[in-house]
């Protein structure tokens, strides 16, 4: 069976079903096209510009047919997974069905070749679609405002802290720490440090949530907020949120809450009514707008009424007679977090979502998500430890404890997935487990996904004790196999050269 | 008044568990209902309302609301369009869209799993050397949430290796929003922004950029300009001592102008939205960044690298991961997790596409066409910027831009960007895009129509 | 390896890289639902039907997600190869490159919503297009008229022979056969049947084309037409053509040319010019109209002037106004081919092929296709067998008459190559060879995919030699391996039954 | 004159090998032109010149060209359509045409070799299934060209089965151009049409069909028919000694009205576009057949069948292909090579999407809202046929029908369809359809408009 998939290679085949494709610059060949455009119908001037502005050609790249793009990018797409194919795990990540019916809106035309400084007349109905999903997004935050500008989670963390920074300067005093708990996502201290905050780490308890006497000693009047994930990064509550809020607030401090988990409680309860200040949302995660390969997203952040006056210019405001405009006049602005209105074209896929899902369809979203994930937790427990027994939501996080008896570890049984047909759930984090294995189902998958599923994880837990070898070999099936990583960070390679 | 999930009525298109498998799961988990799964948040948190949002709808009423709402914008649709500034109507050939709608590209995530994302990062890492190969730089990352952010990062890393100084030059005719944004990120950084101004003929004051830049730890010049003027980049690069950025919002002048990497520049930043992606109001949009080598391992984001796996198969990684947030945390080179891949794997069919001969082409087909209604204009407007451009100039008539352009739009032409909303006593110029879409039959009719606009005002 | 690949399966699973996956029905769940309409905004009336009108609920259908039926069709997509992934070189089809902007093109509102019954001067757009491929056809051709209605090959083959037959019953005489070479096509025969004919079947001669005195001999006021196919289906020009029309002519009789293989020759001579008098283009190869698995495709007939009164209704004629309109009335039609107006959208992929490829594009498909023959042709002969050396032109037929002594024939060659990432050649047609095996790479190849799979030709014969069992037993790589065809026509299983 | 191939400036984008191949491939053949590989054709048949036609076009070109075409069609982009008569828009969920544009799907070709097709078999195979169960009936094949065709197919398999009959009974209320497409299939072979026709109430004449059922081999009823109304399946399958041939030209009746194999028919065939397709000027549409179990060997184009390979795995493949053109030629059992593969697969995606519940509900929908509709209209018109309809009904005016639908085009409204355009003597009638995609207000203001015209013309 080997040889005969190890067949002979010519060098130069990538035909259907290969595991391996060239690189486009290696299908370039002198003479080749792949586009073609009207030709200049104006009088062509010489010299318009002076020869030290003028590039010579552009060595080395390509000279490609169409044929030759479509092959390479239709191979290329083939050696990927993805959530249309099967069940994508990755814990913290959120990987749902992308329904087909927001790439569609999205494309109309009026919204696709709208123009980002066009004048706000000639743009209502952007206006509208934008303000109508900051009134739904204040819904479900139960918040009384929301910014539209951040692009992505970590976008929308740095924007939030930036308001937080701003609205306590404004008080006299920008203070100088964000206290973050050891569970959180690598992108909150990151934000935290940009936003130009110390980092102070807090200790997650037994449970893996943060104790309340904990953050009692670490909060004092250099404390600018507690950045904390709701549901942590375990998929727990955090069930003294409130309690955390009032000791934040008596220190004149905020509660920033990292939304990325929204979808464990989505339309169940609201950050609003938590006490949280201000709270992202990564609407390519709760709301289903394509992940991509790792982006485009769009990180709106809600805020309550003390950071009004903080979020970034413009806002979207509505006249009184239901016109729509841009309002630039928020003298205490932090500013614009990018060029132009963010990320339009997803915001519309995220309102259209919204609009499909409803109020009760948003509800279901958490309590099936929750369902699923309690389902692969209770079909798991046992053969795979569980070093957090606290009350799952939407993700569990098992680790490799049982197995690294047989010297098996968490890397392996990721890779040993992939020989089963599925994508690892998100490993090694969160950091305050060790060898974690994060399982997010997410909503969309049916149970016979998820049994598929635990009976391949059952499968590798046996292997671990019968095969070992074979697990820590693995993947054996994937169009590569384990990578030198080590290599390729010691003698990058970042860019093909002839 | 909550629904009954378990009820049939309340099954949704989007989530296959429904009646008949929720009571089989709970057997399993061992709880009797779904709400026991959420005793750990405290009931008076809960919510006992749904929420008040519309929905849940058909595909057939969201089709009916969004696209009357689509319908009531005034756009490219049915108007010919001349905006430029930042974001450009170019060719998308068909394939691109169709090709980023294969699920393995549009519903997969970031490729931390190599074995089964090889399509991601090999694409990732040709888009890397198309960037090389264009900007004249060594290395590119895999994508920056867009232009201005992508000017952020740029001004953040050159602050890292800027030797403690403070302050960073960046030129008044780099794209205003830019600037803006620059502005907002470094505000709690103690970062020093100075700004520097243009001749008469729309280029940087160089004498006035040599005094600012003592003391800078860099100098960020866009080109072609947000005035639509090409800046000499020789002229800047001469100048010592101070790390080098180049802004480009408009990436197809790539094709035909002076790449900065070849002429002095360390890194060059800017918006790839120009290859093949549409305007869309903005977003989404692709940020890049190219730095010379000695720059890679502060570079800002993904990068993915070339490698083998066990058996000697070449492959593709991400790498470097040691500058990266989840890696590093708070002392990370950036904050960016989420990029723009799916924007980006179009920027990288688009760049294959055309190719060294098709970016040039376009280049040119810009660069004459803008050339031939400048022409025709200059007999009868001012062209106050006498610099070369590109594809892009700014017009000035001796009435309020606005008032000039809603003339034009009452003739179906979105005629340009008043430049009066960036840079204060500019309120009779308004800049003018042109691109390779446009015909020439459409060139002239903006050219009659703006003439006649302009005798009425008369 | 092949364990690791027979992981045990759960029965329920089908993740991704599976090379299985259940029915559609298999996946059903009660209470799943994969549809939304909007609530019915009418009053709701009882009994509008009598009970006996009215049926049960539909047993057995399924009751599924939205996701579930999303991940279905992905995953049977999976197992499928395609253009778009690598050459596909059945010979007598023309798999050639379908660029997207066809796709495009046809999905533009104002065409996919308009609806055939509109009246004439709603469909003006409609109408001119098509008036304006007709003009293209007609150049192409060399012919003064071609009808659009025709949806596939075959069906223009039946549309041209009732037009003959009307022709010749209008002058009297009907008459009873039509000539086929036996190296025709299968729809041939049948289109002639169909008509009302009975079928003379011509033997070839040793360059696989027609004998001048064969045609001589079995042409008599008996005889309708000849059908032929042009280049044959060796790839063969029928060099003698002219004579042939003259021949039949002589006798009253019609020559018909199969059109399939235009792609041999288009821009380079026109079937007109060489005497024909009716021809039918299949558009889904030659001018790219995606072959979607099986269809739709579109077969337009031209015709000399003889035939023009014959043609199908309604033609789309244009007025000295410039306006456009559908003609109803000629008399001697045939009558329609079908409801309706063809496969309009189909009609609207071929146009916008034929300007982009313009008459410098066309001619050029020839050439390049022609080379990429005769490429295939320069490097595998000899160690494939040549039954017919004649000169090739868009397609080279091979036989395994060199493997068959080492008992490995045309059917596991082909099997193999899958092992080798490539759709085989079409096999055992023309049935004049035996065990053909017919290359038709099409113009849409870079050199590269022609020499990896001429390598894994070359290889497959080197094989035979060595390892002939290797052969036999392929194809190893598949979703599935060699089936037992003998089972599904004596056992029919032809639905799923619960 | 003619163009050099080897010349860069002819390379196309769709034809990779150019300049630097070509060459490289003639040593290989051993030629030294590519018009040499042309010398087989005889030098005066070939073409001196380049064809005379437009082109080679951008994309930018042909989308200007193409879209200003459909522009100038009134169509229901920006009109509300009531248009049927065989052709029906209702919903199309967004993912079929997703899925349809999966390369694997649309540039694959019929699956011959079936190791490498599984995907378009298996979905053949799930497309027999569905037809099956919504006709009640047992053997579907893999679709036919249309409608209209798929009833030749049936007139001719049936009268091969006939026992020398040469007689076929036709409603004269099937829709008229299926019946004109048959004369034309069988005006060669000695079979003899005799048509039907209606009662007052629209229904077919019961007693004119039975008298005409002597001597035939089958007969073919529409349901609902051209009229819109209802036919009595139960009624008409007590006529003893002749094949039933159900045609269905509303393929979504099927969800709610009885199913032809349930009561008494041997065939149904029919248009399966009201199945997600789109209306697009007729075609590509999708014609069905289902027979009993008994004819399955008569029937004609392609059938999927299961079976195993040699490791004993579930697997799925062309079969009965003794039937077809390409082993039987002259004997097949239809000339059908080709077929509507695509158009089946985006079929069975929607009905696997709308499964047993969404079918029934489409259905439900689509007769209640008809029935709103026409009980709007019978307060101000005349209803000519009384018997039960599903969602298609005809209105009389006593104006000529061409004119009043005029006045409702001026309201942005496709009205109906003109029956004189079919039957003689039925000027002032014309046929309304409505779908589960109208709203009650559309519904409302097509009364409205209606009556207004009625007495304006009045
Ligand atoms: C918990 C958490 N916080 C923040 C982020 C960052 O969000 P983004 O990737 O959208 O920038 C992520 C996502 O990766 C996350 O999982
Ligand atoms: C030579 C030849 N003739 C006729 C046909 C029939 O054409 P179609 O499949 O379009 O009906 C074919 C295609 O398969 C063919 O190859």
């Amino acid at each position: 069976m080997t040889e005969v998939l190890e067949k002979e290679t010519t060098g130069t085949a990538t035909p259907q079903g290969a595991t391996r494709e060239r690189l486009i610059f290696e299908h370039s060949k002198r003479g080749r096209r792949g586009y073609q455009l009207p030709a200049l119908d104006v009088p062509a001037v010489e010299n318009l510009l002076p020869a030290n502005l003028r590039r010579a050609e552009i060595a080395d790249e390509v000279e490609v047919s169409e044929v030759d793009v479509i092959r390479h990018f239709t191979r290329l797409s083939k050696l990927n997974v993805s959530i249309d194919a099967g069940l994508y795990p990755l814990g913290s990540c959120t990987m749902k069905h992308n329904p087909r019916i927001n790439e569609e809106i999205a494309r109309t035309p009026g919204f696709a070749l709208s123009h980002p400084l066009q004048a706000d007349h000639q743009v209502q109905g952007n206006l509208e679609l934008l303000w109508w999903l900051e009134q739904s997004l204040k819904e479900i935050f139960g918040m009384p405002r929301v910014t539209l500008q951040p692009v992505a989670g970590a976008h929308g963390e740095l924007t939030a802290i930036l308001m937080v920074h701003k609205a306590l300067a404004k008080g006299g005093n920008a203070r100088k720490y964000i206290l973050i708990p050891d569970s959180a996502h690598g992108t909150n201290p990151a934000s935290a440090a940009f936003a130009g905050y110390q980092v102070k780490e807090l200790k997650s308890n037994s449970r893996g949530t943060l104790d309340l006497h904990v953050l009692e000693e670490a909060v004092n009047e250099d404390v600018a907020a507690l950045m904390i994930t709701v549901p942590n990064t375990l998929g727990v509550f955090e069930n003294e949120i409130q309690a955390m809020a009032k000791i934040l607030h008596a220190k004149g401090a905020y509660l920033y809450c990292d939304g990325a988990n929204l979808n464990a409680f989505v339309g169940v309860a609201r950050p609003g009514d938590m006490g949280i200040d201000v709270i992202h949302s990564n609407l390519h995660k709760t709301f289903s707008t394509p992940h991509g390969g790792g982006g485009p997203g769009a990180g709106p952040v809600g805020v309550s009424e003390r950071l009004i006056p903080f979020i970034p210019t413009p806002t979207v405001e509505r006249r009184e007679d239901g016109t729509f405009f841009l309002d630039h006049s928020h003298p205490h602005s932090i500013g614009r977090m990018r060029a132009f209105n963010g990320n339009f074209n997803v915001l519309v896929r995220a309102l259209t979502y919204m609009r499909s899902m409803g109020p009760t369809g948003l509800r279901r979203i958490a309590q099936i998500a929750v369902l699923n994930a309690n389902y692969i937790r209770a079909r798991l427990k046992g053969p795979y430890y569980l070093p957090y027994d606290a009350p799952s939501l939407h993700e569990v996080v098992f680790n490799d404890k049982n197995q690294t008896a047989h010297d098996v570890h968490t890397l392996d049984i990721a890779k040993r997935l992939m020989d089963y047909g599925f994508h690892p759930p998100t490993i090694y984090f969160p950091l305050i487990v060790s060898g974690a294995l994060m399982i997010e189902p997410t909503e969309s998958e049916p149970k016979e996904e998820l049994d598929a599923f635990c009976d391949a994880m059952l499968a590798i837990a046996r292997e671990c004790e019968e095969r070992p070898e074979l697990v820590r070999s693995a993947p054996h099936t994937t169009p590569v196999r384990r990578l030198d990583e080590a290599r390729a960070a010691r003698q990058p390679v970042l860019r093909w050269k002839k | 008044m909550l629904p009954n999930p378990t009820d049939p009525k309340n099954a949704h298109r989007y989530i296959p568990n429904s009646s008949d498998d929720i009571p089989e799961m709970l057997r399993v988990i061992g709880v009797d209902s779904i709400d026991r799964l959420f005793d750990s948040i405290p009931s008076d948190v809960k919510l006992n309302r749904l929420l008040d949002i519309p929905g849940p709808w058909s595909e057939v009423e969201s089709r009916r609301w969004f696209r009357q709402l689509a319908a009531r914008n005034k756009t490219a649709v049915d108007h010919v369009s001349f905006l430029g500034g930042g974001a450009y109507a170019h060719d998308q050939p068909a394939c691109i869209d169709q090709l980023l709608l294969r699920a393995e590209f549009l519903t997969s995530y970031t490729p931390y799993q190599p074995e089964v994302s090889q399509g991601t990062l090999q694409s990732i890492f040709e888009y890397q050397t198309h960037q090389c190969l264009l900007t004249g730089l060594d290395v590119a990352n895999a994508s920056l949430y867009d232009g201005s952010t992508a000017l952020c990062e740029a001004v953040l890393l050159t602050e890292r290796v800027g030797k403690e100084k403070k302050r960073v030059v960046i030129a008044r005719s780099v794209h205003p929003q830019y600037t803006a944004t620059v502005r907002t990120y470094v505000q709690n950084l103690g970062i020093d922004i100075v700004e520097v101004g243009w001749k008469s003929d729309g280029r940087i004051d160089l004498d006035a950029l040599r005094a600012a830049c003592d003391g800078a730890f860099a100098i960020a010049v866009q080109s072609p300009n947000f005035l639509g003027v090409i800046e000499d980049y020789d002229a800047i690069a001469s100048i010592p001592n101070v790390t080098k950025i180049a802004v480009i919002t408009e990436a197809t002048s790539l094709g035909i102008l002076a790449p900065p990497g070849a002429h002095g520049f360390d890194i060059a930043v800017g918006e790839g939205q120009a290859w093949g992606i549409p305007t869309q109001f903005g977003g989404p949009y692709v940020g890049f960044m190219v730095v010379k080598d000695a720059l890679k391992r502060h570079m800002p984001g993904r990068l993915v690298g070339e490698t083998v796996d066990v058996d000697g198969k070449r492959a593709y990684v991400l790498t470097l991961a040691t500058r990266e947030q989840h890696i590093r945390r708070g002392k990370a080179t950036s904050n960016i997790c989420t990029n723009e891949a799916l924007i980006a794997l179009g920027a990288n069919i688009y760049l294959s596409l055309m190719g060294k001969n098709g970016l040039r082409e376009v280049g040119e087909q810009c660069l004459q066409k803008a050339a031939y209604l400048r022409a025709k204009l200059g007999d009868f407007v001012e062209l106050p910027f006498a610099g070369p451009v590109y594809n892009e100039f700014v017009v000035r008539t001796p009435f309020p831009a606005t008032q000039i352009l809603g003339d034009l739009e009452h003739e179906k032409i979105l005629g340009g960007i008043p430049l009066g909303d960036f840079y204060q006593g500019h309120d009779n110029d308004f800049l003018v895009a042109v691109t390779e879409l446009h015909s020439r039959e459409q060139l002239d009719h903006y050219a009659g129509v703006l003439r006649a606009a302009i005798s009425r005002e008369r």
